[in-house]
């Protein structure tokens, strides 16, 4: 009982987890790989979440929504929405420096994350939209949350496969070229805008699908679960952490946290209740304390970038 | 709507919230072009700032505005304290990764805050005050403190930047520190001069917030973004532009209920931030193109 | 293959570039001088597209090419050096070099997926290059160190190193010979002189050292206040007054 | 003995953080007098277990699996706020078979959850209240009322409910605007609300959070005559900020139990116990507790009975079972006769879709407390 | 003579790399010295050494009876030694006047003269002295960097490649702007690339490669030792 109780909330960290090195990759892509400071990934995370949850959920009245579709077309249609909505805004912000972009795409999530809250017919505003089809969701709990975590596991298999390939190739190279410095980059070819749109809507996407994953997983999804310090904060801290630019940091960042974010709670739940309340703003600063610490003894992260990139035994030979 | 009722309603209000949004903004502005990165732990400083006021008004029972200079001192050296403590080994790093310290440093703020103080909503003043008429314009004694209080420190930093030597050194530092370190320019000292500004600046907001409204654990958090709005609004390294741009988010929150449904209200600040990068990204007053 | 006309650039309230025209011909070394602040580099800026002129065109291979995005001529054939060394700071000396021909398959996120292999044997051809340039250059040895850790010089040698890395051809180089060691210098003269010569690369190249200007350059432009003030053989150039009075100044022109 | 758990979570951090202290205490109240009347099953300890759901779904689902799985609790008091509820009920509680009150979550959308009937609630739905209050408000007398609301899942589904009843009674809505909470002003939110002309403002917010400063603005600067709240707006801060003096014209709903056996009984033990009954959700905090108890009493400790032993303890049939009765409670299960709990926030039959009828009063401000004005129908 | 600044045996670096190994060069009082050698042979780095900005692992810098090695920049400034780096050697973004004026910094009471003297050597600059000196053309920068360490009448002066970019009208001029500044009692230590034209007026140079002293000499000497003018002068 107890063995299979911690297997269970296993199996549910490890989703969640998952959940969030999806974002966390994401957001390698657009920082660690092309330097774009999207502060607003809660924006797309809930474009994901309601996209596919408007397409999977059945019908309900006074709202968009109610086509029933399988899971995986409503995981499909949220990558595509986030990268559609993305599309547009990089087009716009991604001309400007880092600090302003991050400041630009706070906003544009701001603004996402209000209309979602107050626009009934498109996502029955802050009622949120429940009832979402999950895959392998009628089998009894134990292998549902299995079955779950395997898709999930997949998907970021795959999408840190994809990402790597990226980074590790000339296009690896030629991004991290133009973060160092722009003009020469130009001058020697390279279509900024156009790369920079390129990683820009490719992590979208991938922050898109994450949202599509988590509201399936829960069924539902509120308009609460895309408040910028979780949806965004959180992640930036994983990236950061773990290492940004390094696809496997990104993963491990999204791990530790996740981890010691759940645990310090159990350890706090512990305490007596009149103690509890307060040992949740204690452990929010001890979390902040964590990140300090880390940005003191680790500032490139767990796992830093390899910032002078591959080179090959054989390229040493020829020369 | 005649326009004594714009003016008590929808301006007067404005003004004052944009006079807040100022103080803090100028701290933000000056951290952003001296030190170079976007401090996320700006909102909760005032919170934090404003807390200190209750202490000093609950404990010694003197007014608000007598505990503003001490509260400002003190949020001065704590962010200081912060800066030595937190930020000084990562001037060396990428910006980025001093931000995510600030926004660790905000965390850390708020869970002392709400620990100590509670998350209770608190105020210097119970009870309610009800307005002056002067001739149809309706406003209050703390409303008329806050603004007076936000002209006087702009006009004396502005003097100060642009006549003082220290101000000028401020400006060089911003522009190459290590040209500034061979000027004979001592770093550290302008990093301290600048927390000290920052911070008091940053308190005095957090006070007349909380004086003009409630004291909530949060309520500097919410007041970040429309300072950051109003920093790139007036153009970043901009004095009188941070202020500009503060009364700008200010008035346009209040105005946008006319127009826009009130849930949006709060996005009124970015609409405006993005038209503005869109038309003219180096802010209103032209600040520096970082 | 390259016809200035006319081309202005005005500053706020400054005309930096003020009714330049010329013409470049196919494999010349076109030598272009002139006191400092007479608007050369703004005249490569405008050129190599990284400004937009305020009025005038420019022509090159026959196309009007004014107010082309910088990486648009790049992919035409006109490669540029900057003054002011634009090193790739965080990239590695290799990788400086290594990014900068055009097309290459794995830049594409699709090949990089689907077809890796290529992407591989792509990268080999490239890094063969990239070594040859370095052997070159002599910076072998700081191959792998990230390149904002160079010396200025060596910086400068980068900078030269990248218009190497392509079939360009038209090679802009603003001011190669600052800060690099003369030993060195002249084999980078020899070396110009085989693109040049071998390879048909046509050059304009901006420079203060006169002995680089001497032997490499026919013909020499002096530019002055933001145009053209001679034009001609480097005698001709050199023994002008106007040029004497403005650029070289009169010890040196006495010497000479 | 081993601990039979029941997994409290509550909204510890985040938006209702300020409230969640004294619902806890309701909760465990329940617990402890479970534990001093002879204990749960055959004499063992009832734990409660507390996890923070942090107000959202992120929160909920975290600490609903660490609860469910983890301490291996038998049911779930919670999660306090109605997007965690939804998230930990869709991905938790409803696959695993656990059983869930919620003594918080009053949105509309929690009725039509498809649950297999495990989702309960001790708090009526939004639209009850809302609707409830509109008919009292139209009794007592008001015709034009404008009407601002907090933009979340709370503030909306009570103004939409209100204003449907309102204008059906045929009464008018002068007015009608969500705003988003925490900002510095709302003066030009309220002048555009008075604009309509209606002499009332009913606002559906927090006491101790934007609804205070709502309030305070729209008193300060003469907007409006009459304010009217929901649940939410009866928070003792206001009376501590404001002041009673400028809250006469103030008038409040919340759920009461009914003036009743059940409510006195819980009353006086929560005064014992250190507690405030007047507080908000507290009864119902307690009533999810004690109902807990007694299902897994009735159930024998088999958690997939839970659900289907929580309709029997409570279904309006059979022996009377008061706030406290355990002993009682626990004689009579043991004999097999059929209970019926009636709780301090009423009487607790649930209906088809795990929900409860509410039962609301109106309250006014004396003194600096909150005093009962009338029943709400 | 004692020297005014020796910098002896001195080993460093960046990091962990080391740059300099064990590198002695001596200013005199009123001497020009000039240090050429080839590209990243350590000559810049020698400089910041001086200057505090580098990792001193062994060895010392005396500079007039002061053990100054590692002191603080600011220090150093106040003690006498100003600096010219090679590359980002002025404030982008405050005007050409400004820029002289941080120059001064740790100058009290009148500026005029040392605005005077400095406008006279650079005319260029008098003519708008509000322009920003981030617009400036590449040499028009290298006279507002040399303006600005001038402005604190310094007793030793270092340049690092004070005439890279400018025009051959200019580099005479910078050399003869050398030759008064130290008139008024100004030693100077320079890098430069130009080392046959620095050679000449200097009076004394050091070849560097490599992290290592090489050669020294007056600058007769150097310039006709064949060695040198091969491997380093370009023949
Ligand atoms: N962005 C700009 N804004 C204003 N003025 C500028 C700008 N860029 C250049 N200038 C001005 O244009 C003039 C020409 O500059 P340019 O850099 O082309 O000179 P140059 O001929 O390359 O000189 P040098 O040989 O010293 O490098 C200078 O006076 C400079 O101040
Ligand atoms: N910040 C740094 N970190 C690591 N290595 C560095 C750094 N700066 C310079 N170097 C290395 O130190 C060596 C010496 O550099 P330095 O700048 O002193 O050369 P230099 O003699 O001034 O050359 P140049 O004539 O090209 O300016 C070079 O090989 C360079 O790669
Ligand atoms: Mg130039
Ligand atoms: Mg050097």
């Amino acid at each position: 009982m107890e063995l299979i109780g911690l297997l269970n909330y296993a199996l549910f960290m490890a989703i969640f987890i998952g959940i969030y090195a999806l974002l966390s990759l994401g957001l390698n892509i657009q920082w660690g790989g092309a330097g774009l400071f999207n502060a607003g990934i809660a924006g797309f995370f809930a474009v994901g979440a309601y996209t596919s949850a408007i397409l999977t959920s059945p019908a309900a009245d006074g709202r968009l929504g109610g086509y029933e579709m399988p899971f995986y077309v409503g995981w499909a249609g949220a990558m595509l929405a986030a990268a559609l909505i993305a599309w547009p805004i990089g087009k716009i912000c991604l001309r400007f420096r880092s600090d302003y972009l991050a400041i630009a795409t706070i906003g544009i999530a701001e603004i996402i994350r209000l209309v979602i809250k107050s626009e009934e017919a498109l996502t029955n505003s802050a009622r949120g939209i429940s009832s979402i089809e999950r895959p392998f969701g009628d089998l009894p709990y134990v292998s549902s949350q299995a079955a779950f975590l395997g898709i999930v596991l997949f998907l970021v298999i795959a999408a840190y496969f994809l990402v790597q390939r990226q980074f590790n190739a000339p296009w690896g190279r030629m991004m991290r070229a133009i973060r160092d410095n722009e003009l020469a980059a130009r001058a020697m070819g390279k279509n900024i805008e156009y790369r920079r749109l390129e990683a820009f809507i490719f992590g979208s996407a991938l922050m898109g699908l994450s949202g599509a994953v988590f509201a399936a997983f829960n069924r539902s999804i509120t308009p609460e679960a895309i408040d910028p310090m979780v949806a965004t904060f959180l992640v930036w801290i994983m990236l950061i952490l773990g290492g940004s630019g390094n696809n496997k940091g990104a993963i491990l960042g999204a791990v530790i946290v996740w981890v010691i974010w759940s645990v310090s709670e159990i350890a706090t739940d512990q305490l007596p209740h009149e103690y509890a309340v307060k040992a949740k703003y204690v452990r929010l600063f001890l979390i902040g304390l964590m990140l300090q610490l880390v940005l003191r003894f680790r500032p490139e992260g767990l796992l830093p970038e390899r910032t002078t990139g591959v080179t090959r035994p054989e390229d040493e030979k020829s020369q | 709507m005649d326009f004594m009722e714009l003016l008590n309603f929808y301006l007067m209000p404005g003004i004052v919230l944009g006079c807040i949004y100022a103080l803090g903004a100028i701290g933000v502005t000056l951290i952003f072009s001296i030190l170079r990165y976007a401090h996320l732990a700006h909102g909760d400083l005032a919170t934090l700032g404003a807390f200190l006021a209750l202490a000093i008004v609950s404990g010694f029972g003197v007014s608000p505005l007598a505990a503003l200079p001490v509260a400002m001192i003190g949020t001065a050296v704590i962010a200081v304290f912060i800066d030595k403590a937190f930020y000084n080994h990562l001037r060396e790093r990428p910006k980025i990764v001093t931000v995510m310290a600030s926004l660790g440093i905000a965390l850390m703020i708020r869970a002392v805050i709400q620990v100590v103080w509670g998350v209770d909503s608190e105020s210097y003043v119970r009870g309610i005050v009800r307005p002056e008429n002067y001739w149809g314009l309706r406003i209050r004694d703390r409303e008329i403190y806050t603004i007076a209080f936000m002209i006087a420190v702009v006009v004396a930093l502005q003097l100060f930047l642009g006549r003082s030597k220290w101000g000028k050194a401020m400006r060089a530092m911003s522009d190459n520190p290590d040209l500034a370190l061979l000027s004979g320019i001592d770093n550290r000292k302008v990093i301290i001069l600048t927390w000290l500004i920052a911070g008091g600046l940053c308190a005095s907001a957090g006070v007349f917030l909380g004086l003009n409204t409630e004291l909530k654990s949060m309520m500097g958090w919410h007041m970040l973004l429309p300072m950051f709005a109003a920093t790139i609004l007036g153009g970043v390294g901009r004095v009188d532009g941070a202020v500009l741009g503060g009364l700008i988010v200010g008035v346009a929150e209040e105005l946008s209920v006319l127009v826009l449904p009130s849930e949006y209200k709060t996005a009124t600040a970015f609409v405006i931030l993005l038209l503005m990068l869109l038309v003219r990204p180096t802010g209103l007053l032209r600040g520096k193109v970082l | 293959m390259l016809e200035l006309d006319q081309l202005v650039k005005e500053f706020t309230g400054f005309r930096a570039v003020n009714g330049c025209s010329f013409t470049v011909r196919e494999g010349t070394i076109t030598g272009l001088i002139g006191p400092n602040g007479a608007g050369k580099t703004t005249l490569f800026n405008l050129i190599a597209g990284a400004l937009k002129p305020t009025s005038g065109s420019i022509r090159f291979n026959g196309q009007d090419v004014t107010g082309l995005a910088s990486d648009e001529l790049f992919h035409k054939g006109l490669v540029r050096t900057f003054q002011i060394p634009h090193e790739f700071h965080r990239l590695s000396v290799l990788e400086n070099l290594m990014m900068v021909p055009p097309k290459q398959q794995g830049e594409s996120l699709f090949s990089n997926w689907f077809a890796w292999g290529a992407v591989q044997r792509g990268e080999k051809v490239v890094a063969r290059k990239a070594w040859d340039t370095l052997a070159f250059l002599e910076l072998t040895h700081v191959a792998h160190l990230p390149a904002g850790h160079l010396s200025g010089g060596q910086k400068k040698l980068l900078e030269l190193g990248r218009t190497m890395m392509t079939d360009a051809k038209l090679v802009l180089l603003d001011e190669p010979a600052a800060g690099v060691n003369r030993t060195l210098l002249r084999q980078l003269e020899e070396k110009i002189l085989i693109l040049n010569r071998e390879h048909g690369y046509t050059f304009i190249l901006i420079e203060h050292d006169m002995d680089m200007i001497f032997k490499l350059c026919h013909p020499v432009i002096c530019m002055a206040e933001g145009s053209v003030l001679v034009e001609g053989s480097f005698h001709e150039v050199r023994n002008d007054r106007r040029v004497l009075e403005a650029y070289l100044g009169e010890t040196t022109g006495d010497a000479a | 003995k081993a601990d039979v758990k029941i997994g409290l979570l509550g909204g510890v951090s985040g938006a209702i953080s300020a409230m969640a202290p004294s619902m806890l205490e309701a909760s465990n109240l329940a617990i402890k007098q479970v534990n001093e009347q002879g204990g749960i099953l055959d004499g063992e300890t009832l734990e409660g277990v507390i996890g923070d759901s942090a107000c959202n779904p992120q929160g909920g689902t975290d600490a609903a699996t660490k609860a469910v799985n983890i301490e291996g609790v038998s049911v779930l008091v919670g999660p306090h706020c109605s997007g965690a509820v939804l998230a930990a009920s869709g991905s938790v509680s409803i696959p695993a078979g656990i059983t869930m009150i919620t003594p918080s979550g009053t949105s509309p959308e929690i009725t039509g959850l498809e649950d297999n009937d495990t989702v309960f609630r001790t708090v009526s739905s939004d639209d009850y209240q809302g609707r409830a209050l509109a008919r009292t408000l139209k009794d007592a007398g008001y015709e034009k009322v404008a009407v601002a609301y907090v933009n979340n899942d709370y503030g909306s589904g009570l103004a939409n409910a209100f204003k449907a009843e309102f204008e059906t009674l045929g009464g008018e809505i002068a007015g009608f605007a969500a705003h988003e909470a925490d900002k510095a002003s709302y003066r030009s939110n309220l002048a555009e609300l008075a604009d309509g002309g209606a002499d009332t403002l009913v606002l559906f917010d927090y006491g101790d959070g934007t609804g205070l400063t709502i309030l305070r603005q729209a008193l300060e600067n003469g907007f409006f005559e009459k304010f009217v709240g929901a649940d939410g707006m009866k928070s003792e801060a206001l009376i501590e900020e404001l002041g009673p003096e400028n809250l006469t014209n103030f008038v409040t709903s919340a759920p009461v139990g009914e003036k009743s056996d059940a409510l006195d009984a819980f009353n006086k033990a929560f005064q014992a116990d250190g507690g405030d009954p007047d507080a908000i959700f507290v009864t119902t905090s307690y009533d999810a507790a004690f109902l807990a108890a007694l299902a897994i009493e009735k159930a024998g400790g088999d958690k997939a009975g839970i659900a289907a032993a929580l309709r029997e303890v409570s279904n309006g049939e059979g022996e009377t079972i008061l706030p406290g009765e355990w002993a009682k409670a626990k004689k009579l299960i043991a004999a097999g006769t059929a209970i019926d709990y009636k709780g301090a926030a009423g009487d607790q039959n649930f209906d088809a879709a795990g929900d409860v009828p509410g039962i609301y009063a109106l309250f006014k401000v004396n003194g600096d407390q909150f005093e009962t004005m009338t029943e709400m129908k | 003579m004692s020297a005014l600044l020796s910098m002896n045996e001195v080993s460093g670096g960046y990091g962990d790399t080391q740059i300099l190994k064990a590198v002695s060069i001596e200013v005199a009082p009123d001497e020009i010295v000039v240090i050429v050698g080839p590209n990243g042979a350590g000559k810049s780095t020698a400089m910041k050494a001086v200057f505090g900005l580098l990792n001193v692992r062994s060895g010392n810098i005396v500079f007039d009876g002061d053990d100054i090695t590692s002191w603080a920049p600011n220090k150093i400034v106040q003690r006498g030694i100003c600096y010219v780096p090679q590359v980002d050697n002025i404030f982008r973004d405050m005007t050409i006047h400004e820029n002289l004026e941080m120059g001064a910094f740790l100058k009290s009471g009148d500026l005029s003269a040392a605005f005077d003297r400095v406008y006279e050597l650079f005319p260029d600059l008098k003519d708008r002295p509000r322009t920003l000196a981030g617009s400036l053309s590449g040499g028009q920068r290298q006279m507002v960097a040399m303006g600005r360490a001038l402005m604190l009448d310094p007793k030793l002066l270092l340049l690092d490649e004070p005439t890279a970019g400018l025009s051959p009208k200019y580099m005479d001029q910078i050399f003869q702007i050398c030759r008064d500044v130290r008139e008024t009692g100004v030693s100077i230590m320079l890098v430069e690339q130009h080392a046959k034209q620095a050679l000449a007026f200097a009076d004394r140079g050091y070849v560097l490669a490599a992290g290592q002293n090489r050669h020294e000499g007056t600058g007769e000497q150097l310039l006709a030792d064949r060695e040198v003018a091969e491997m380093f002068l370009g023949g």
